[in-house]
């Protein structure tokens, strides 16, 4: 297992109330993501656990776009992969991000 | 006194020898290896039939077996090299030369055997150049072919996969080659004439259907949200606003996925009748449910799809039936229709260049290209004018006056930016390339030209190179939809934000998409199940694609 | 136009095990024992450097079920396989014991190839605890209702967990079994069982069969709403677990071998079962399949 | 230790034990007066649909007679029978009825001990020896849920690598000590000693808290989490009742 770690600052406060919120399943090729409810508004934090080793460039330019660009302030993120590609990861993500917004189930 | 039939008494003479094993036209399948020893001269020119669906698996077997000492140096000519004993030849020292167009399953060997120099290799054309050279420089002088069932005067049935077939024999027959049909079975009147039977001059009885690939057969229960957010904005971005009526279709997910979201998204946009009428496309069990929903006007087919006889059978009004109500199919006139009479060309590839250069050869695998150059090219020999292709003759060259400019068919490359176990789709120099050097190619193995391509469609938008009025223009706009391959991250940003602004570049949210809305509820069928539902049980899939 | 078949929105086979537990109970009532953000995952599977899931593939918790308390678990098939370790396995114990204490009944999603290799032994001895817990359960009273539809099936140690259920609802996807086909091939030759002849492995285990021959008690479509109104039949229904029960099991079970032991393909015993073109019952859409299946071998309350 | 040699221990005053097809059927006196049930798998035999119905058909019927004698359940089998016959007959509904069954006795006052004496794996080893209430082994016994071999092809993984990991953890390779670890085995018998004296020791102890399997997995290490997460399942689901 890789394990990567980034802390952003989050233009965008994540909606709602719901105190957490867990999409997708690990299996090859897709992740889970499990979003608290933790942090400062303004803050963000991901760690990752990837069974794909040298991904860790692509991996901040994902959630550096994810966090600029979808409501992902105060949200502690835990990602657990299973060697997903990066528009899975961003899909996953946002699909993380609406639920704890709790626009949908 | 110049001999002018020489080639007429080569052929009686070839049917003299191989008449010794044949009853009337018949050969016993036991006798083939000695009797096309007969038949056969070494240095031939042979044309072994198979291409990307069905095969001539007997005679291939036969030929595999053959003495090298009494037959070598053949020159095979043939669109596919699919079956292992295509390959066996070659190693066997029976062929030497190879011109081809496909070579699927056989894309690791194929490759081993061009670099350990068993084989010397001509080209890999398309389909159709392929078999303009049969009539030119390539004619064969044996043809070794498949059908469903023959009569003993060799009038045979080649049922719904005609295909390749009535070009071989054309070509061969009438410049005095010789035709050897391998059939199912014999009869004693065939369902329809596909082919007469003076075009063919010896039978044998397999006893068995010749191999089909159900090549076409995509499972709906695989198409990943991913493909569908790619198929909502060729649909929303491309097919709305040219008003792409007649098309062609890759054999891809990306383009399963919209044929399986025509019926819903489609739908819901308002497109019945307005896009996807006219087709040359093989029968994809995935358009099953837009065909049913009434969609599909009419489909011409390069062959048919394991499973789907009875559909097609069915359907008379949609597909090109014959007198004994199957599927006729036929590649050289649906290649044709793919590059004269449709507007739209869509399909998925391995790699793309920062040219839009693209190949599905990579350095390990030669896969060939079937009818993807042919269809993905822009035809300048065509007159006829539609409003897609005005549209985007008007893109590509706004200055000319309308009435000298040329039209532009829309040639799409669709897919994700990632491909399996994340090797990405945009490269900055092709394989192919590669390949070429090593192999001392004078042309690289290039599938559709940078410049033939009007739209690359991943899951970061749609790239409308038409649009782009230079090199640098083009290459941002292929960067700004390269989503986080390197070549993606290494875009202009700056740049790419004004080519957005131009619509060049048109990201999901420019087309009022959300990707979050890429679900695979929206697919009108989830399951190859599915389909066979929606085909009120007419589609018979093949059992390697059941779960029930 | 009006499309010849109308899916459900959610389809069971392709859905994840949380949408579900959230499709089947009423809506918004599950409450997860254990979380995600618990994150007790599998303490082995570092070992062997592969990734964890946070729930480790198994979901527990009550519920609602038409305004009734319920317990459900259920078993993501995506991951590893829904396969049983360690973790995944013991929350299920935990889940059944407290079904007994509690005097409710549970609703058991399976989707599962089996032990998870990686910790064999505590996934075996796991689902040991499983059966006990859960006959424990239905010996004091619970009902333990088993839903077979997912990708992975049920087999290896769920299948016989699926067997100690009160009743088992499948759709013609879900396969039930103790040998997957891949390890019937490996261990006995493709000429006793072709893994790839995928219309074989689902007309010896899918659901169909299982159904025609009493191995399950409900056929349903493959979507949630099929299985909630299957539940609440079998719900309805009397699930005791005595002598009389098992005596009744013991002599299905002689009547199936006695009946269909020498069977060498489903067909023969389709065709046994009265139904007139075996041959087409893979095909049959769920309502023609249903008229064919009245000839059945019912499971007669005896699981 | 041999099926005689152990029945012989077992019941040092004779016994009528028989095996026939690889199944052990039959009783032997108890010391104290009484008898004890013998049913078993005897031979590396593999357990399939008429062998497990055939062994549940001779529980029920000793939970039929009331008698009230414990069943010994001595075992030595392969793994479930792997055939295209016993999966179209539904092999898991005859395993499970056969656990059903073991577990019924002993509910209805018959305790159950299971007697790993040679091999078993997977689905015979859950049908049988691990649905009894008590199981124990004697030295030498083997159970497995998978061969390294067939393991390392599995999980491909060398067979070097795996060995060595297996050295590591009890969790996932075959052998008695594993089983033991994680409390599926609650006791190896001394061959030493006269195992009617430890059958009687076994069939005594006492389960206050049902099955303790897991504890003893953490207890003895094998298990390092299983008691903790069911105990906090059911725990958090009686608390919100």
């Amino acid at each position: 297992m890789e394990r990567l770690s980034y802390t952003l600052s989050a233009p965008i406060p994540a909606g709602g109330t719901k105190p957490r919120a867990i999409v997708g399943v690990v299996a090859s090729g897709n992740l889970e993501v499990l979003l608290e409810r933790a942090l400062a508004p303004d803050l963000c934090t991901v760690e990752i656990a990837t069974a794909a080793h040298g991904f860790a460039e692509i991996w901040a330019a994902v959630v550096a776009d994810f966090v600029a660009r979808r409501a992902a302030g105060g949200l502690r993120i835990a990602i657990n992969d299973g060697g997903a590609r990066p528009d899975t990861v961003a899909l996953r993500l946002a699909q993380g991000a609406r639920l704890i917004a709790g626009d949908a189930a | 006194m110049r001999d002018w039939a020489t080639q007429k008494a080569a052929r009686a003479a070839r049917i003299a020898a191989g008449a010794s094993f044949a009853r009337g036209k018949v050969v016993q399948a036991a006798d083939l290896a000695p009797f096309l020893e007969a038949v056969l001269r070494p240095g031939d020119r042979v044309c072994l039939e198979g291409d990307n669906q069905k095969q001539a698996d007997l005679l291939a077997d036969a030929l595999a077996e053959v003495d090298p000492g009494v037959i070598h140096d053949l020159h095979m000519v043939q669109s596919g090299i699919v079956l292992p004993s295509h390959l066996d030849v070659f190693e066997k020292g029976i062929a030497r030369r190879l011109d081809y167009s496909y070579s699927g399953p056989q894309a690791a060997r194929i490759a081993r055997m061009l670099y350990g120099g068993q084989i010397a290799l001509g080209a890999v054309h398309t389909y159709l150049e392929l078999f303009a050279r049969y009539f030119i420089d390539l004619t064969p002088q044996v043809a070794l072919i498949a059908a469903v069932s023959a009569d003993r005067d060799g009038n045979l049935y080649t049922g719904p996969n005609t295909e390749d077939t009535p070009t071989v024999v054309e070509a061969t027959s009438f410049k005095d080659g010789l035709v050897v049909a391998q059939v199912g079975e014999i009869v004693d009147r065939v369902p329809r004439v596909d082919i007469p039977g003076d075009r063919v001059h010896f039978v044998v009885e397999a006893g068995r259907p010749f191999h089909v690939e159900p090549l076409f057969t995509r499972d709906p229960g695989a198409i990943t949200e991913t493909q569908i957010l790619t198929a909502m904005l060729a649909i929303k971005g491309l097919y709305a606003p040219y008003g792409i009526r007649r098309l062609n279709h890759g054999i891809g997910f990306n383009t399963a996925a919209i044929e399986l979201l025509l019926p819903t998204y489609g739908e819901k946009l308002g497109l019945r009748g307005q896009v996807c009428t006219h087709w040359a496309l093989n029968p994809h069990p995935t358009l099953i449910p837009a065909i049913e929903a009434g969609w599909v006007e009419q489909i011409h087919c390069f062959g048919s799809e394991v499973g789907m006889d009875d559909y097609i059978a069915a359907r008379p009004d949609i597909y090109f039936t014959g007198a004994d109500g199957s599927l006729r199919s036929n590649r050289a006139f649906c290649q044709t229709a793919g590059l004269y009479a449709c507007d739209l060309f869509i399909g998925s590839t391995l790699q793309v260049d920062i040219s839009g250069h693209s190949s599905t050869v990579t350095t390990n695998r030669i896969a060939g290209f079937g009818g993807a150059p042919n269809m993905g090219s822009d035809p300048r020999g065509r007159r006829h004018p539609s409003e897609p292709w005005l549209k985007a003759g008007a893109e590509a060259d706004p200055d000319t006056p309308a009435p000298l400019r040329r039209g532009r068919k829309l040639v799409v490359q669709i897919g994700e930016t990632f491909g399996d176990g994340n090797v990405p789709l945009f490269v900055e120099r092709l394989d192919a390339l590669a390949l070429a050097e090593k192999l001392d190619l004078p042309l690289a193995p290039v599938m559709v030209y940078g410049d033939d391509v009007t739209h690359i469609v991943t899951e970061e938008g749609i790239a409308n190179l038409l649009l782009c009025r230079d090199a640098d223009e083009r290459e941002q706009a292929i960067r700004g939809v390269a989503g986080y391959t390197e070549i993606g991250r290494r875009r202009d940003a700056a740049m790419v934000a004004r080519l957005r602004e131009r619509g060049v570049i048109r990201r999901p949210e420019d087309l009022g998409i959300d990707p979050l809305d890429a679900d695979r509820s929206l697919l009108a069928a989830r399951s190859i199940k599915d389909l066979a539902l929606a085909s009120g049980g007419l589609y018979r899939p093949p059992s390697r694609f059941r779960n029930w | 136009m009006t499309p010849a078949f109308e899916p459900e929105a959610l389809s069971w086979y392709e859905g994840s095990a949380r949408q579900r537990i959230a499709a089947l109970v009423d809506p918004g009532s599950f409450r997860e024992a254990v979380g995600p953000e618990e994150r007790a995952t599998s303490p082995h599977l570092a070992l062997f450097d592969l990734p964890e899931q946070f729930d480790d593939g198994m979901i527990v918790g009550q519920a609602a079920f038409e305004g009734t308390p319920i317990l459900v678990a259920a078993q993501e098939g995506r991951f590893m396989g829904g396969a049983v370790g360690e973790v995944h396995g013991a929350k299920l114990v935990g889940l059944l014991r407290a079904a007994k204490s509690l005097a409710l009944d549970v609703l058991v999603l399976f989707d599962t190839g089996g032990v998870r290799l990686q910790e064999a032994n505590a996934g075996e001895t796991a689902i040991a605890e499983i059966m006990r817990a859960l006959v424990e359960a239905r010996l004091s009273g619970s009902r333990v209702v088993g839903l077979i539809g997912g990708r992975s099936g049920c087999y290896g140690g769920g299948g016989l967990i699926a067997g100690c259920c009160s009743a088992l609802l499948v759709t013609e996807q879900g396969r039930i079994g103790v040998t997957g086909p891949e390890v019937i091939e490996t261990n006995r030759g493709v000429e006793e069982f072709d893994a790839r002849d995928r219309a074989l492995v689902w007309r010896t285990m899918g659901g169909k069969h299982r159904y025609l021959i009493g191995g399950a008690d409900r056929y349903v479509d493959d979507g949630p709403e099929a299985f909630r109104a299957a539940v609440r039949d079998v719900l309805a229904a009397p699930g005791r677990l005595d002598l009389a029960t098992l005596d009744a099991e013991q002599a299905r079970l002689e009547r199936r071998l006695a009946r269909f032991g020498a069977a060498r393909d489903a067909t023969d015993i389709w065709s046994a079962l009265g139904v007139a073109e075996a041959q087409a019952v893979p095909g049959l859409s769920t309502q023609a399949f249903r008229a064919v299946a009245l000839g059945r071998e019912s499971a007669h309350d005896a699981r | 230790m041999t099926l005689a040699e152990i029945l012989a221990g077992l019941f040092p005053e004779g016994h009528a034990v028989t095996v026939a097809d690889g199944l052990i059927l039959g009783h032997g006196p108890r010391p104290g007066g009484g008898r004890v049930h013998v049913l078993g798998i005897a031979e590396g035999t593999p357990l399939g649909i008429d062998g497990a119905l055939a062994l549940a058909g001779q529980v029920l019927a000793i939970v039929r007679s009331g008698d009230g004698a414990p069943i010994l359940m001595p075992i030595d089998s392969a793994s479930q029978r792997m055939s295209r016959r016993d999966e179209l007959l539904g092999l898991n509904e005859y395993l499970a009825h056969l656990a059903k069954a073991l577990m019924l006795a002993e509910a209805a006052g018959h305790p159950t001990l299971g007697l790993l004496y040679g091999r078993s794996a997977a689905g015979a080893f859950i049908a049988t020896a691990l649905a009894t209430a008590r199981l124990v082994a004697l030295p030498g016994a083997h159970p497995e849920v998978m061969d390294l071999p067939s393991m390392a092809r599995v999980t491909k993984l060398s067979l070097d690598v795996l060995t060595d990991k297996a050295r590591a953890t009890p969790v996932f390779a075959p052998g008695l000590d594993n089983l033991v670890q994680t409390g599926a085995i609650g006791a190896i018998w001394d061959p030493q000693r006269p195992l009617a004296e430890q059958m009687e020791a076994s069939l005594a102890a006492s389960h206050p808290g049902g099955d303790d399997r897991d504890r003893l997995g953490a207890e003895r290490g094998g298990r390092p989490r299983a008691a903790a997460i069911a105990e906090r399942v059911a725990a958090q689901v009686a608390g919100r009742a």
